[in-house]
């Protein structure tokens, strides 16, 4: 079945574009870029539909085994990809959405410097992410895992020259490191306590254990990865590195932190779903930062003013919707958003990078407004994106949220109703920022410039330079990407992936009724007051925001964590790094060391040095000499 | 140390004496090799070395009753044709340079 | 018998050896040394190593030897010029050949006991085809490999020898 | 031990042989050059000059041997010695017959068997090179000096083809030993064809045998190939300075390894001492017919005598050749001669081809001397040694 191809493609993308790139011409490197992972879809579409992925088939894991790679003692873990129904799920998103954002980058990134190095990059990180999705051991998954941490940083500081990119690059490194660090810890305590790292012997080994026997560890295990899971899908406490990650190219923030990377944590919990279902404990916590993160990033999400900010406080909103579709034992409604939020995300973030291209970099929704008579492709696609992640009935939001909400009622009623308010409070934002962005009259000061945009500090003022005048429809390169994204969005729900996972995870269980009619209305009412607020009154939110002025701050600065993260432990490590590691540690111990050593070998050398005579026979008369002691040493030891 | 076995002219040669007199002829190649100034002399010094050991292998062969110890001294002697003909050529284009077979003459490397 | 051929060959072997060392003309040198090949080769033969002791002949006395002698002629460099030697240099070297021979000895005496001693003819594994067979089966790769050392040998050798030309 | 005594017997009897046949093969070959230069050659010393040799002999060695000052005195004694016993060596090892016995003693008609005879040989002759190389060079003396470095670099060249040449038969044969060579060629194909390594299955070898006679004219010095002693060039190679029995050493061991050539030449491709047809085609009976017809050759002419001595001595060769021609019916003498008959014959006519080839050939230029060897004969003797190694290899 050769699954090895399919991450091979994009890497031999990567591989040809990271060498040749600087001297290749665009087209060229497009047409490696996109058609490597073109390729690969392809490919995995065969593969797929040869497994009956599609029809029906593949109950059982289809896994091949390639070469050995650590072997110590009775632990060998083997390069082996795996194939089953949940794989396939993740395979088809990223190759799928990854293909059209590929596409639509290259019309995005037109006017960009180092065009050969991101393409690299975005080829990269498919590769790292199809091995995280194929691997058929924690390993593979934990390689392909730091491989997508690595490339989200390279991406993310992709404008490097910009101080505020590079840094967000770091936290996002950094915070993911933490995570890591849980992820690493549990790898080796399956391998300790399994004696492999397989997915399907060690889940087999599971399912026959004891609960009440093995809950400590399963416990233990599943805390760990929980850990490992906040850092890359962006939960309390470690969320904080998504919002600023949008500093990346927009096709990136759409790829890598919109629509696949950040669901890693998903996939890994799913995965590793026996575990959690041995351990209640754990498996509430994940529901618990869920539904906590979901909210807490809607409420920061209500008032932001930078179009991306908000779209990437909703992506944390709900993937904290999916961690509690997966706390509440519905795993596989926990998944379904998975591919709808790719669909509908990757199409917001799309849409907004069309927006800021539009705008030559503008990204602070105050500038905008009135922009749907001047790009309606955009607006429309826009639109069913809104609709879709509000859960209006029938798209493909709907379907999802309502499955989660419904396990959420069945788990804990307040669970459900916190949910029900904040997907209340999704649809407000979205639409806020939708309605500021396209309805209205045009804030902007663009008409007036030569396309020379104002705000340096920006990331995207790398358009400025390029002669957009005035406001302008994405060419059909950047527009095909969204249309074909609008219809799955909006249809994207009828794909039943609960139903298909059933044989994994078990058959979806119904809600009542009511409990769907309940969450479309609050996403409803969501929608209707944002259109009171931006569209009929608009004096209505300022009046708020002065009427509730430190809540308004308070959500403004999204609850000041990143100032309490830094006086707690960002700047308390910078000081003792400061203060101890470089001035003691590292100029008196490693310096002192290393130069001594220079030193020392130095004042040998030029003793050394004498016995250079440069006569041959000296030279052999030293090596007879030796040998001479060295045989009778041993002689005298008596040993040979 | 045991005796030296008695020299009984119509018996077996003692096994070890092949190899004392590679010894011999070792040292007398290295006694060459530090004491001769002619570079062919000294390089035929290391030959007789090389002919030492190659002495040893095939005593050891016989002793241990298999002939990798003749392969191995075949090796020997074709590495030691190879570096005559590579020596050689050296040595000629040294004399070319300096008109001189002096081995401390050829010495520009000290200190 | 075998003991008197031994003792014979042996030393010539040793006796032209020494005249190896001691003779301060280079073709003395090289004649003594086919000398000692020569000798050696019948030590072989006693050894049971036929073959090899017709290699020896015909590469090392045969071959590398003629080339030695037609390099000395080449150059006719004549006698090593007597030179004033340091007085340990002089003095020193006699003794400490001695001492390492007599480590050897010792170490071969004290560590090989005696066992039972070479009688000619014993070993009969020396023959052409014996060493044929085991050198193209299981020596098979560095015969191979030695074969492109000899033509790297060669090409170096011509290299190095046209220098002089042009 | 009557090893000893009976490889003593054979040597002494090999020594003496050998050492007429040196010296007559140089009457012979006087005789066939002057022959076909129209000349008559020696004939003042005893009848048609058959005591010439043995007048040479005196005279060389009566002959003052004198020493050049600028020699180094010791390899130029050194180097004819050298030259002559490497020469003389391979003697020992050749078969000249098979097996007979006398006075009861069954023995081989050969000094000794060595298991690596042919290599032992080769070693040998590689050996010789140090004579001529050292005469050369001990002279003292320009022109000695090119012809040792030319006759060394010559040999060394030549030995790779020789041994080529010969490395071709050894495979059908797969020995190394002559009497295993020469029984490896007995019988014959189709009842008359013999087995000889030349006319032999599956590849019969004769360009290599022809590769090896012509490295053999190399190895000897002798023309075309002789360029050691060119005489227009050098004036005589590296026997410029010496005289008397130095002198003759060096001519000693130039026929001496013409013989080794030619005798190898004959045990490896000619089948050795085994008859050109079978014997029951009464192949026995040639030495019988050719001393035969040689005697009625002597008859005729004692009838009608060119000059007034032949009137008494071809009548006594007559008789003498009627004689050996009578010995070879002799049923106890006959199994002793007739191999060595054949034997001598086969090598006589190698060694005349030598002789002819001297009076017919004109010399090399050196180069065109090392071009031909490295350019031509060794290509050509690898390449048949690949192809008889394959042919072996698939039959």
């Amino acid at each position: 079945m050769q699954l090895w191809l399919i991450p091979i493609l994009p890497l031999a993308g990567f591989i040809l574009n990271g060498v040749f790139g600087r001297k290749l011409s665009k087209a060229v490197i497009n047409t490696i870029a996109v058609g490597s992972v073109l390729l690969s879809f392809l490919w995995v579409l065969k593969t797929l539909s040869a497994l009956g992925a599609f029809s029906g088939g593949l109950e059982q894991t289809y896994k091949e085994q390639y070469f050995s790679w650590i072997q110590s003692g009775a632990l060998n873990i083997g390069v082996d990809f795996a194939v089953d129904r949940l794989t396939a799920v993740w395979l088809m998103v990223v190759t799928g959405v990854g293909l059209l954002i590929h596409i639509y980058a290259t019309g995005y990134m037109a006017h960009e410097g180092g065009y050969y190095r991101f393409f690299a990059y975005l080829n990269l990180f498919m590769f790292f992410m199809l091995v995280l999705v194929l691997g058929a051991n924690f390993l593979l998954l934990f390689v392909g895992w730091e491989g997508v941490g690595l490339c989200s940083y390279l991406l993310i500081g992709f404008y490097f020259l910009e101080k505020f990119a590079t840094d967000a690059g770091n936290k996002a490194f950094i915070v993911n490191r933490i995570g890591d660090f849980g992820f690493v810890l549990a790898i080796f305590l399956i391998g300790n306590h399994f004696k492999t790292l397989d997915f399907t012997t060690v889940m087999e080994q599971v399912k026959t254990m004891p609960i009440e026997s093995s809950i400590g560890w399963m416990t233990a295990i599943g805390l760990l990865l929980l850990v490992g899971a906040t850092g890359k899908s962006a939960q309390i406490p470690l969320y904080v590195w998504l919002p600023d990650a949008m500093a990346g190219p927009t096709p990136v923030s759409a790829l890598i932190h919109a629509a696949t990377m950040v669901t890693a944590g998903i996939y890994m919990i799913a995965r590793s779903a026996q575990i959690y279902l041995h351990s209640s404990m754990a498996l509430d916590l994940v529901a618990i930062i869920g539904i906590a993160t979901a909210f807490v990033a809607a409420t920061i999400g209500l008032c932001q003013t930078d179009i991306k900010k908000v779209f990437a406080y909703s992506t944390v909103s709900q993937l904290g919707y999916m961690f509690v579709g997966l706390g509440t034992g519905a795993f596989s409604a926990g998944v379904f958003p998975v591919m709808t939020h790719a669909f509908f995300k990757a199409l917001l973030f799309l849409g907004a990078g069309s927006v800021i291209h539009a705008l030559s970099g503008e990204q602070e929704l105050s500038k905008m407004g009135g922009l749907r008579k001047k790009i309606p492709i955009t607006f429309i696609t826009l639109m069913c994106a809104g609709v879709a992640i509000a859960g209006v009935p029938p798209f493909s939001g709907f379907h999802s949220k309502d499955a989660i909400l419904a396990a959420a009622y069945e788990h804990a009623p307040w669970m459900y109703w916190v949910g029900v308010f904040t997907a209340g409070m999704t649809a407000f934002y979205v639409f806020r920022a939708l309605f500021l962005c396209f309805f209205g009259e045009y804030r902007g000061d663009l008409d007036t410039s030569h396309g020379h945009d104002a705000h340096g500090h920006d990331a995207h003022d790398a358009h400025g330079g390029h002669g957009h005048s005035g406001i302008h429809e994405s060419p059909a390169v950047m527009w095909i990407p969204l249309a074909i994204l609008a219809l799955l969005s909006l249809g994207g729900g009828y794909i039943d992936i609960p139903k298909y996972l059933a044989p994994m995870f078990g058959d979806p269980h119904e809600g009542e009724a009511w409990l769907m009619y309940v969450s479309v209305a609050s996403g409803l009412a969501g929608i209707g007051i944002a259109a009171w607020f931006y569209l009929l009154s608009p004096a209505v939110p300022e009046a708020l925001a002065r009427g509730f002025a430190t809540p308004y701050r308070w959500l403004l600065n999204k609850y000041f964590v990143d100032e309490f993260y830094d006086s707690t432990v960002v700047n308390p490590m910078i000081d003792g790094s400061r203060v101890f590691l470089w001035k003691v540690a590292d100029v008196r111990i490693i310096d002192g060391a290393v130069n001594g050593a220079g030193t020392v070998a130095r004042a040998t050398g030029s003793l050394l040095r004498l016995a250079q005579s440069g006569y041959i026979r000296n030279y052999a008369a030293w090596v007879v000499g030796g040998s001479i002691l060295v045989i009778a040493y041993m002689g005298l030891r008596g040993s040979f | 140390m045991p005796p030296m076995p008695q020299l009984s002219l119509s018996g077996v040669v003692p096994f070890n004496w092949y190899l004392i007199l590679s010894v011999i002829l070792f040292a007398l190649g290295v006694a060459g090799f530090l004491f001769r100034r002619n570079i062919i002399t000294v390089f035929m010094s290391i030959e007789l070395m090389l002919n030492a050991v190659n002495l040893t292998f095939i005593a050891f062969s016989y002793k241990m009753g298999q002939n990798d110890g003749h392969i191995f001294s075949f090796f020997v002697m074709v590495v030691a044709a190879a570096e005559a003909a590579v020596g050689l050529a050296i040595i000629l284009t040294v004399f070319k340079n300096r008109q001189t077979l002096e081995i401390d003459e050829v010495s520009s490397l000290n200190n | 018998m075998d003991v008197i051929l031994f003792l014979l060959f042996a030393g010539v072997a040793v006796i032209c050896a020494i005249n190896l060392v001691l003779q301060t003309h280079p073709i003395s040198s090289a004649l003594s040394l086919v000398g000692v090949m020569g000798a050696l080769a019948l030590i072989y033969l006693q050894l049971g190593g036929e073959f090899i002791a017709m290699a020896q002949l015909i590469v090392y006395a045969g071959a590398v030897m003629v080339l030695f002698v037609f390099v000395i002629m080449l150059l006719n460099e004549g006698k090593e010029r007597k030179m004033q030697r340091k007085l340990w240099v002089r003095w020193g070297g006699p003794p400490l050949l001695f001492v390492f021979v007599a480590i050897m000895a010792t170490v071969v005496e004290h560590f090989l006991p005696p066992s039972e001693g070479v009688t000619f003819g014993a070993f009969t594994k020396g023959t052409a085809e014996a060493i044929g067979t085991k050198l193209f089966t299981v020596y098979l790769l560095p015969f191979e490999v030695t074969s492109v050392l000899i033509l790297i040998a060669i090409v170096g050798a011509i290299v190095l020898a046209r220098k002089e030309i042009d | 031990m009557p090893y000893l005594i009976l490889a003593l017997i054979k040597t002494v009897l090999v020594v003496a042989i050998i050492m007429h046949v040196l010296a007559y093969l140089q009457w012979v070959e006087r005789k066939v050059i002057a022959h076909v230069q129209l000349r008559v050659g020696p004939r003042r010393v005893g009848p048609h000059g058959l005591l010439q040799p043995l007048a040479d002999v005196i005279k060389l060695i009566t002959k003052e041997g004198l020493i050049p000052s600028h020699v180094h005195t010791v390899f130029y004694f050194l180097a004819p010695f050298l030259a002559v016993v490497f020469a003389l060596i391979p003697m020992a090892l050749i078969p000249y017959g098979g097996d007979i016995t006398v006075f009861g003693v069954h023995t081989s008609m050969q000094v000794t068997d060595v298991s690596v005879g042919i290599l032992l040989v080769l070693g040998l002759s590689g050996m010789g090179v140090y004579g001529v190389a050292l005469a050369g060079w001990a002279s003292n003396n320009k022109y000695s000096l090119m012809g040792g470095l030319r006759s060394s670099a010559q040999m060394i060249s030549y030995e790779l083809p020789m041994a080529m040449a010969i490395a071709a038969p050894l495979l059908m044969l797969n020995t190394l030993s002559f009497r295993g060579m020469v029984d490896g060629q007995a019988g014959f194909y189709f009842g008359f064809l013999p087995k000889w390594i030349v006319f032999q299955g599956p590849f019969p070898q004769v360009i290599s045998f022809l590769l090896f006679i012509t490295a053999g004219f190399a190895e000897t010095n002798r023309v075309p190939f002789d360029l050691p002693e060119a005489e227009n060039e050098l004036v005589a190679g590296f026997h410029t300075e010496y005289s008397s029995m130095q002198f003759a050493a060096f001519f000693m061991a130039e026929y001496a390894n013409m013989i080794t050539v030619s005798a190898i030449a004959t045990i490896l491709f000619l089948g050795g001492w085994h008859p050109l047809w079978p014997a029951e085609y009464g192949s026995k009976f040639v030495p019988t017919v050719i001393f035969g017809l040689s005697a009625l050759v002597c008859f005729s002419h004692a009838a009608s005598p060119a000059r007034p001595f032949d009137r008494i001595t071809l009548p006594v060769f007559g008789v003498i050749f009627l004689g050996i021609a009578g010995a070879f019916l002799v049923p106890v003498i006959q199994t002793v001669l007739l191999p060595l008959f054949w034997f001598g014959a086969k090598t006589g006519t190698i060694l005349f081809v030598f002789i002819w080839v001297r009076a017919t050939l004109p010399r090399f230029r050196y180069d065109q001397l090392m071009r031909f060897a490295w350019t031509f004969l060794f290509p050509l003797a690898i390449a048949n040694l690949f192809l008889t190694g394959l042919l072996v290899a698939l039959s």
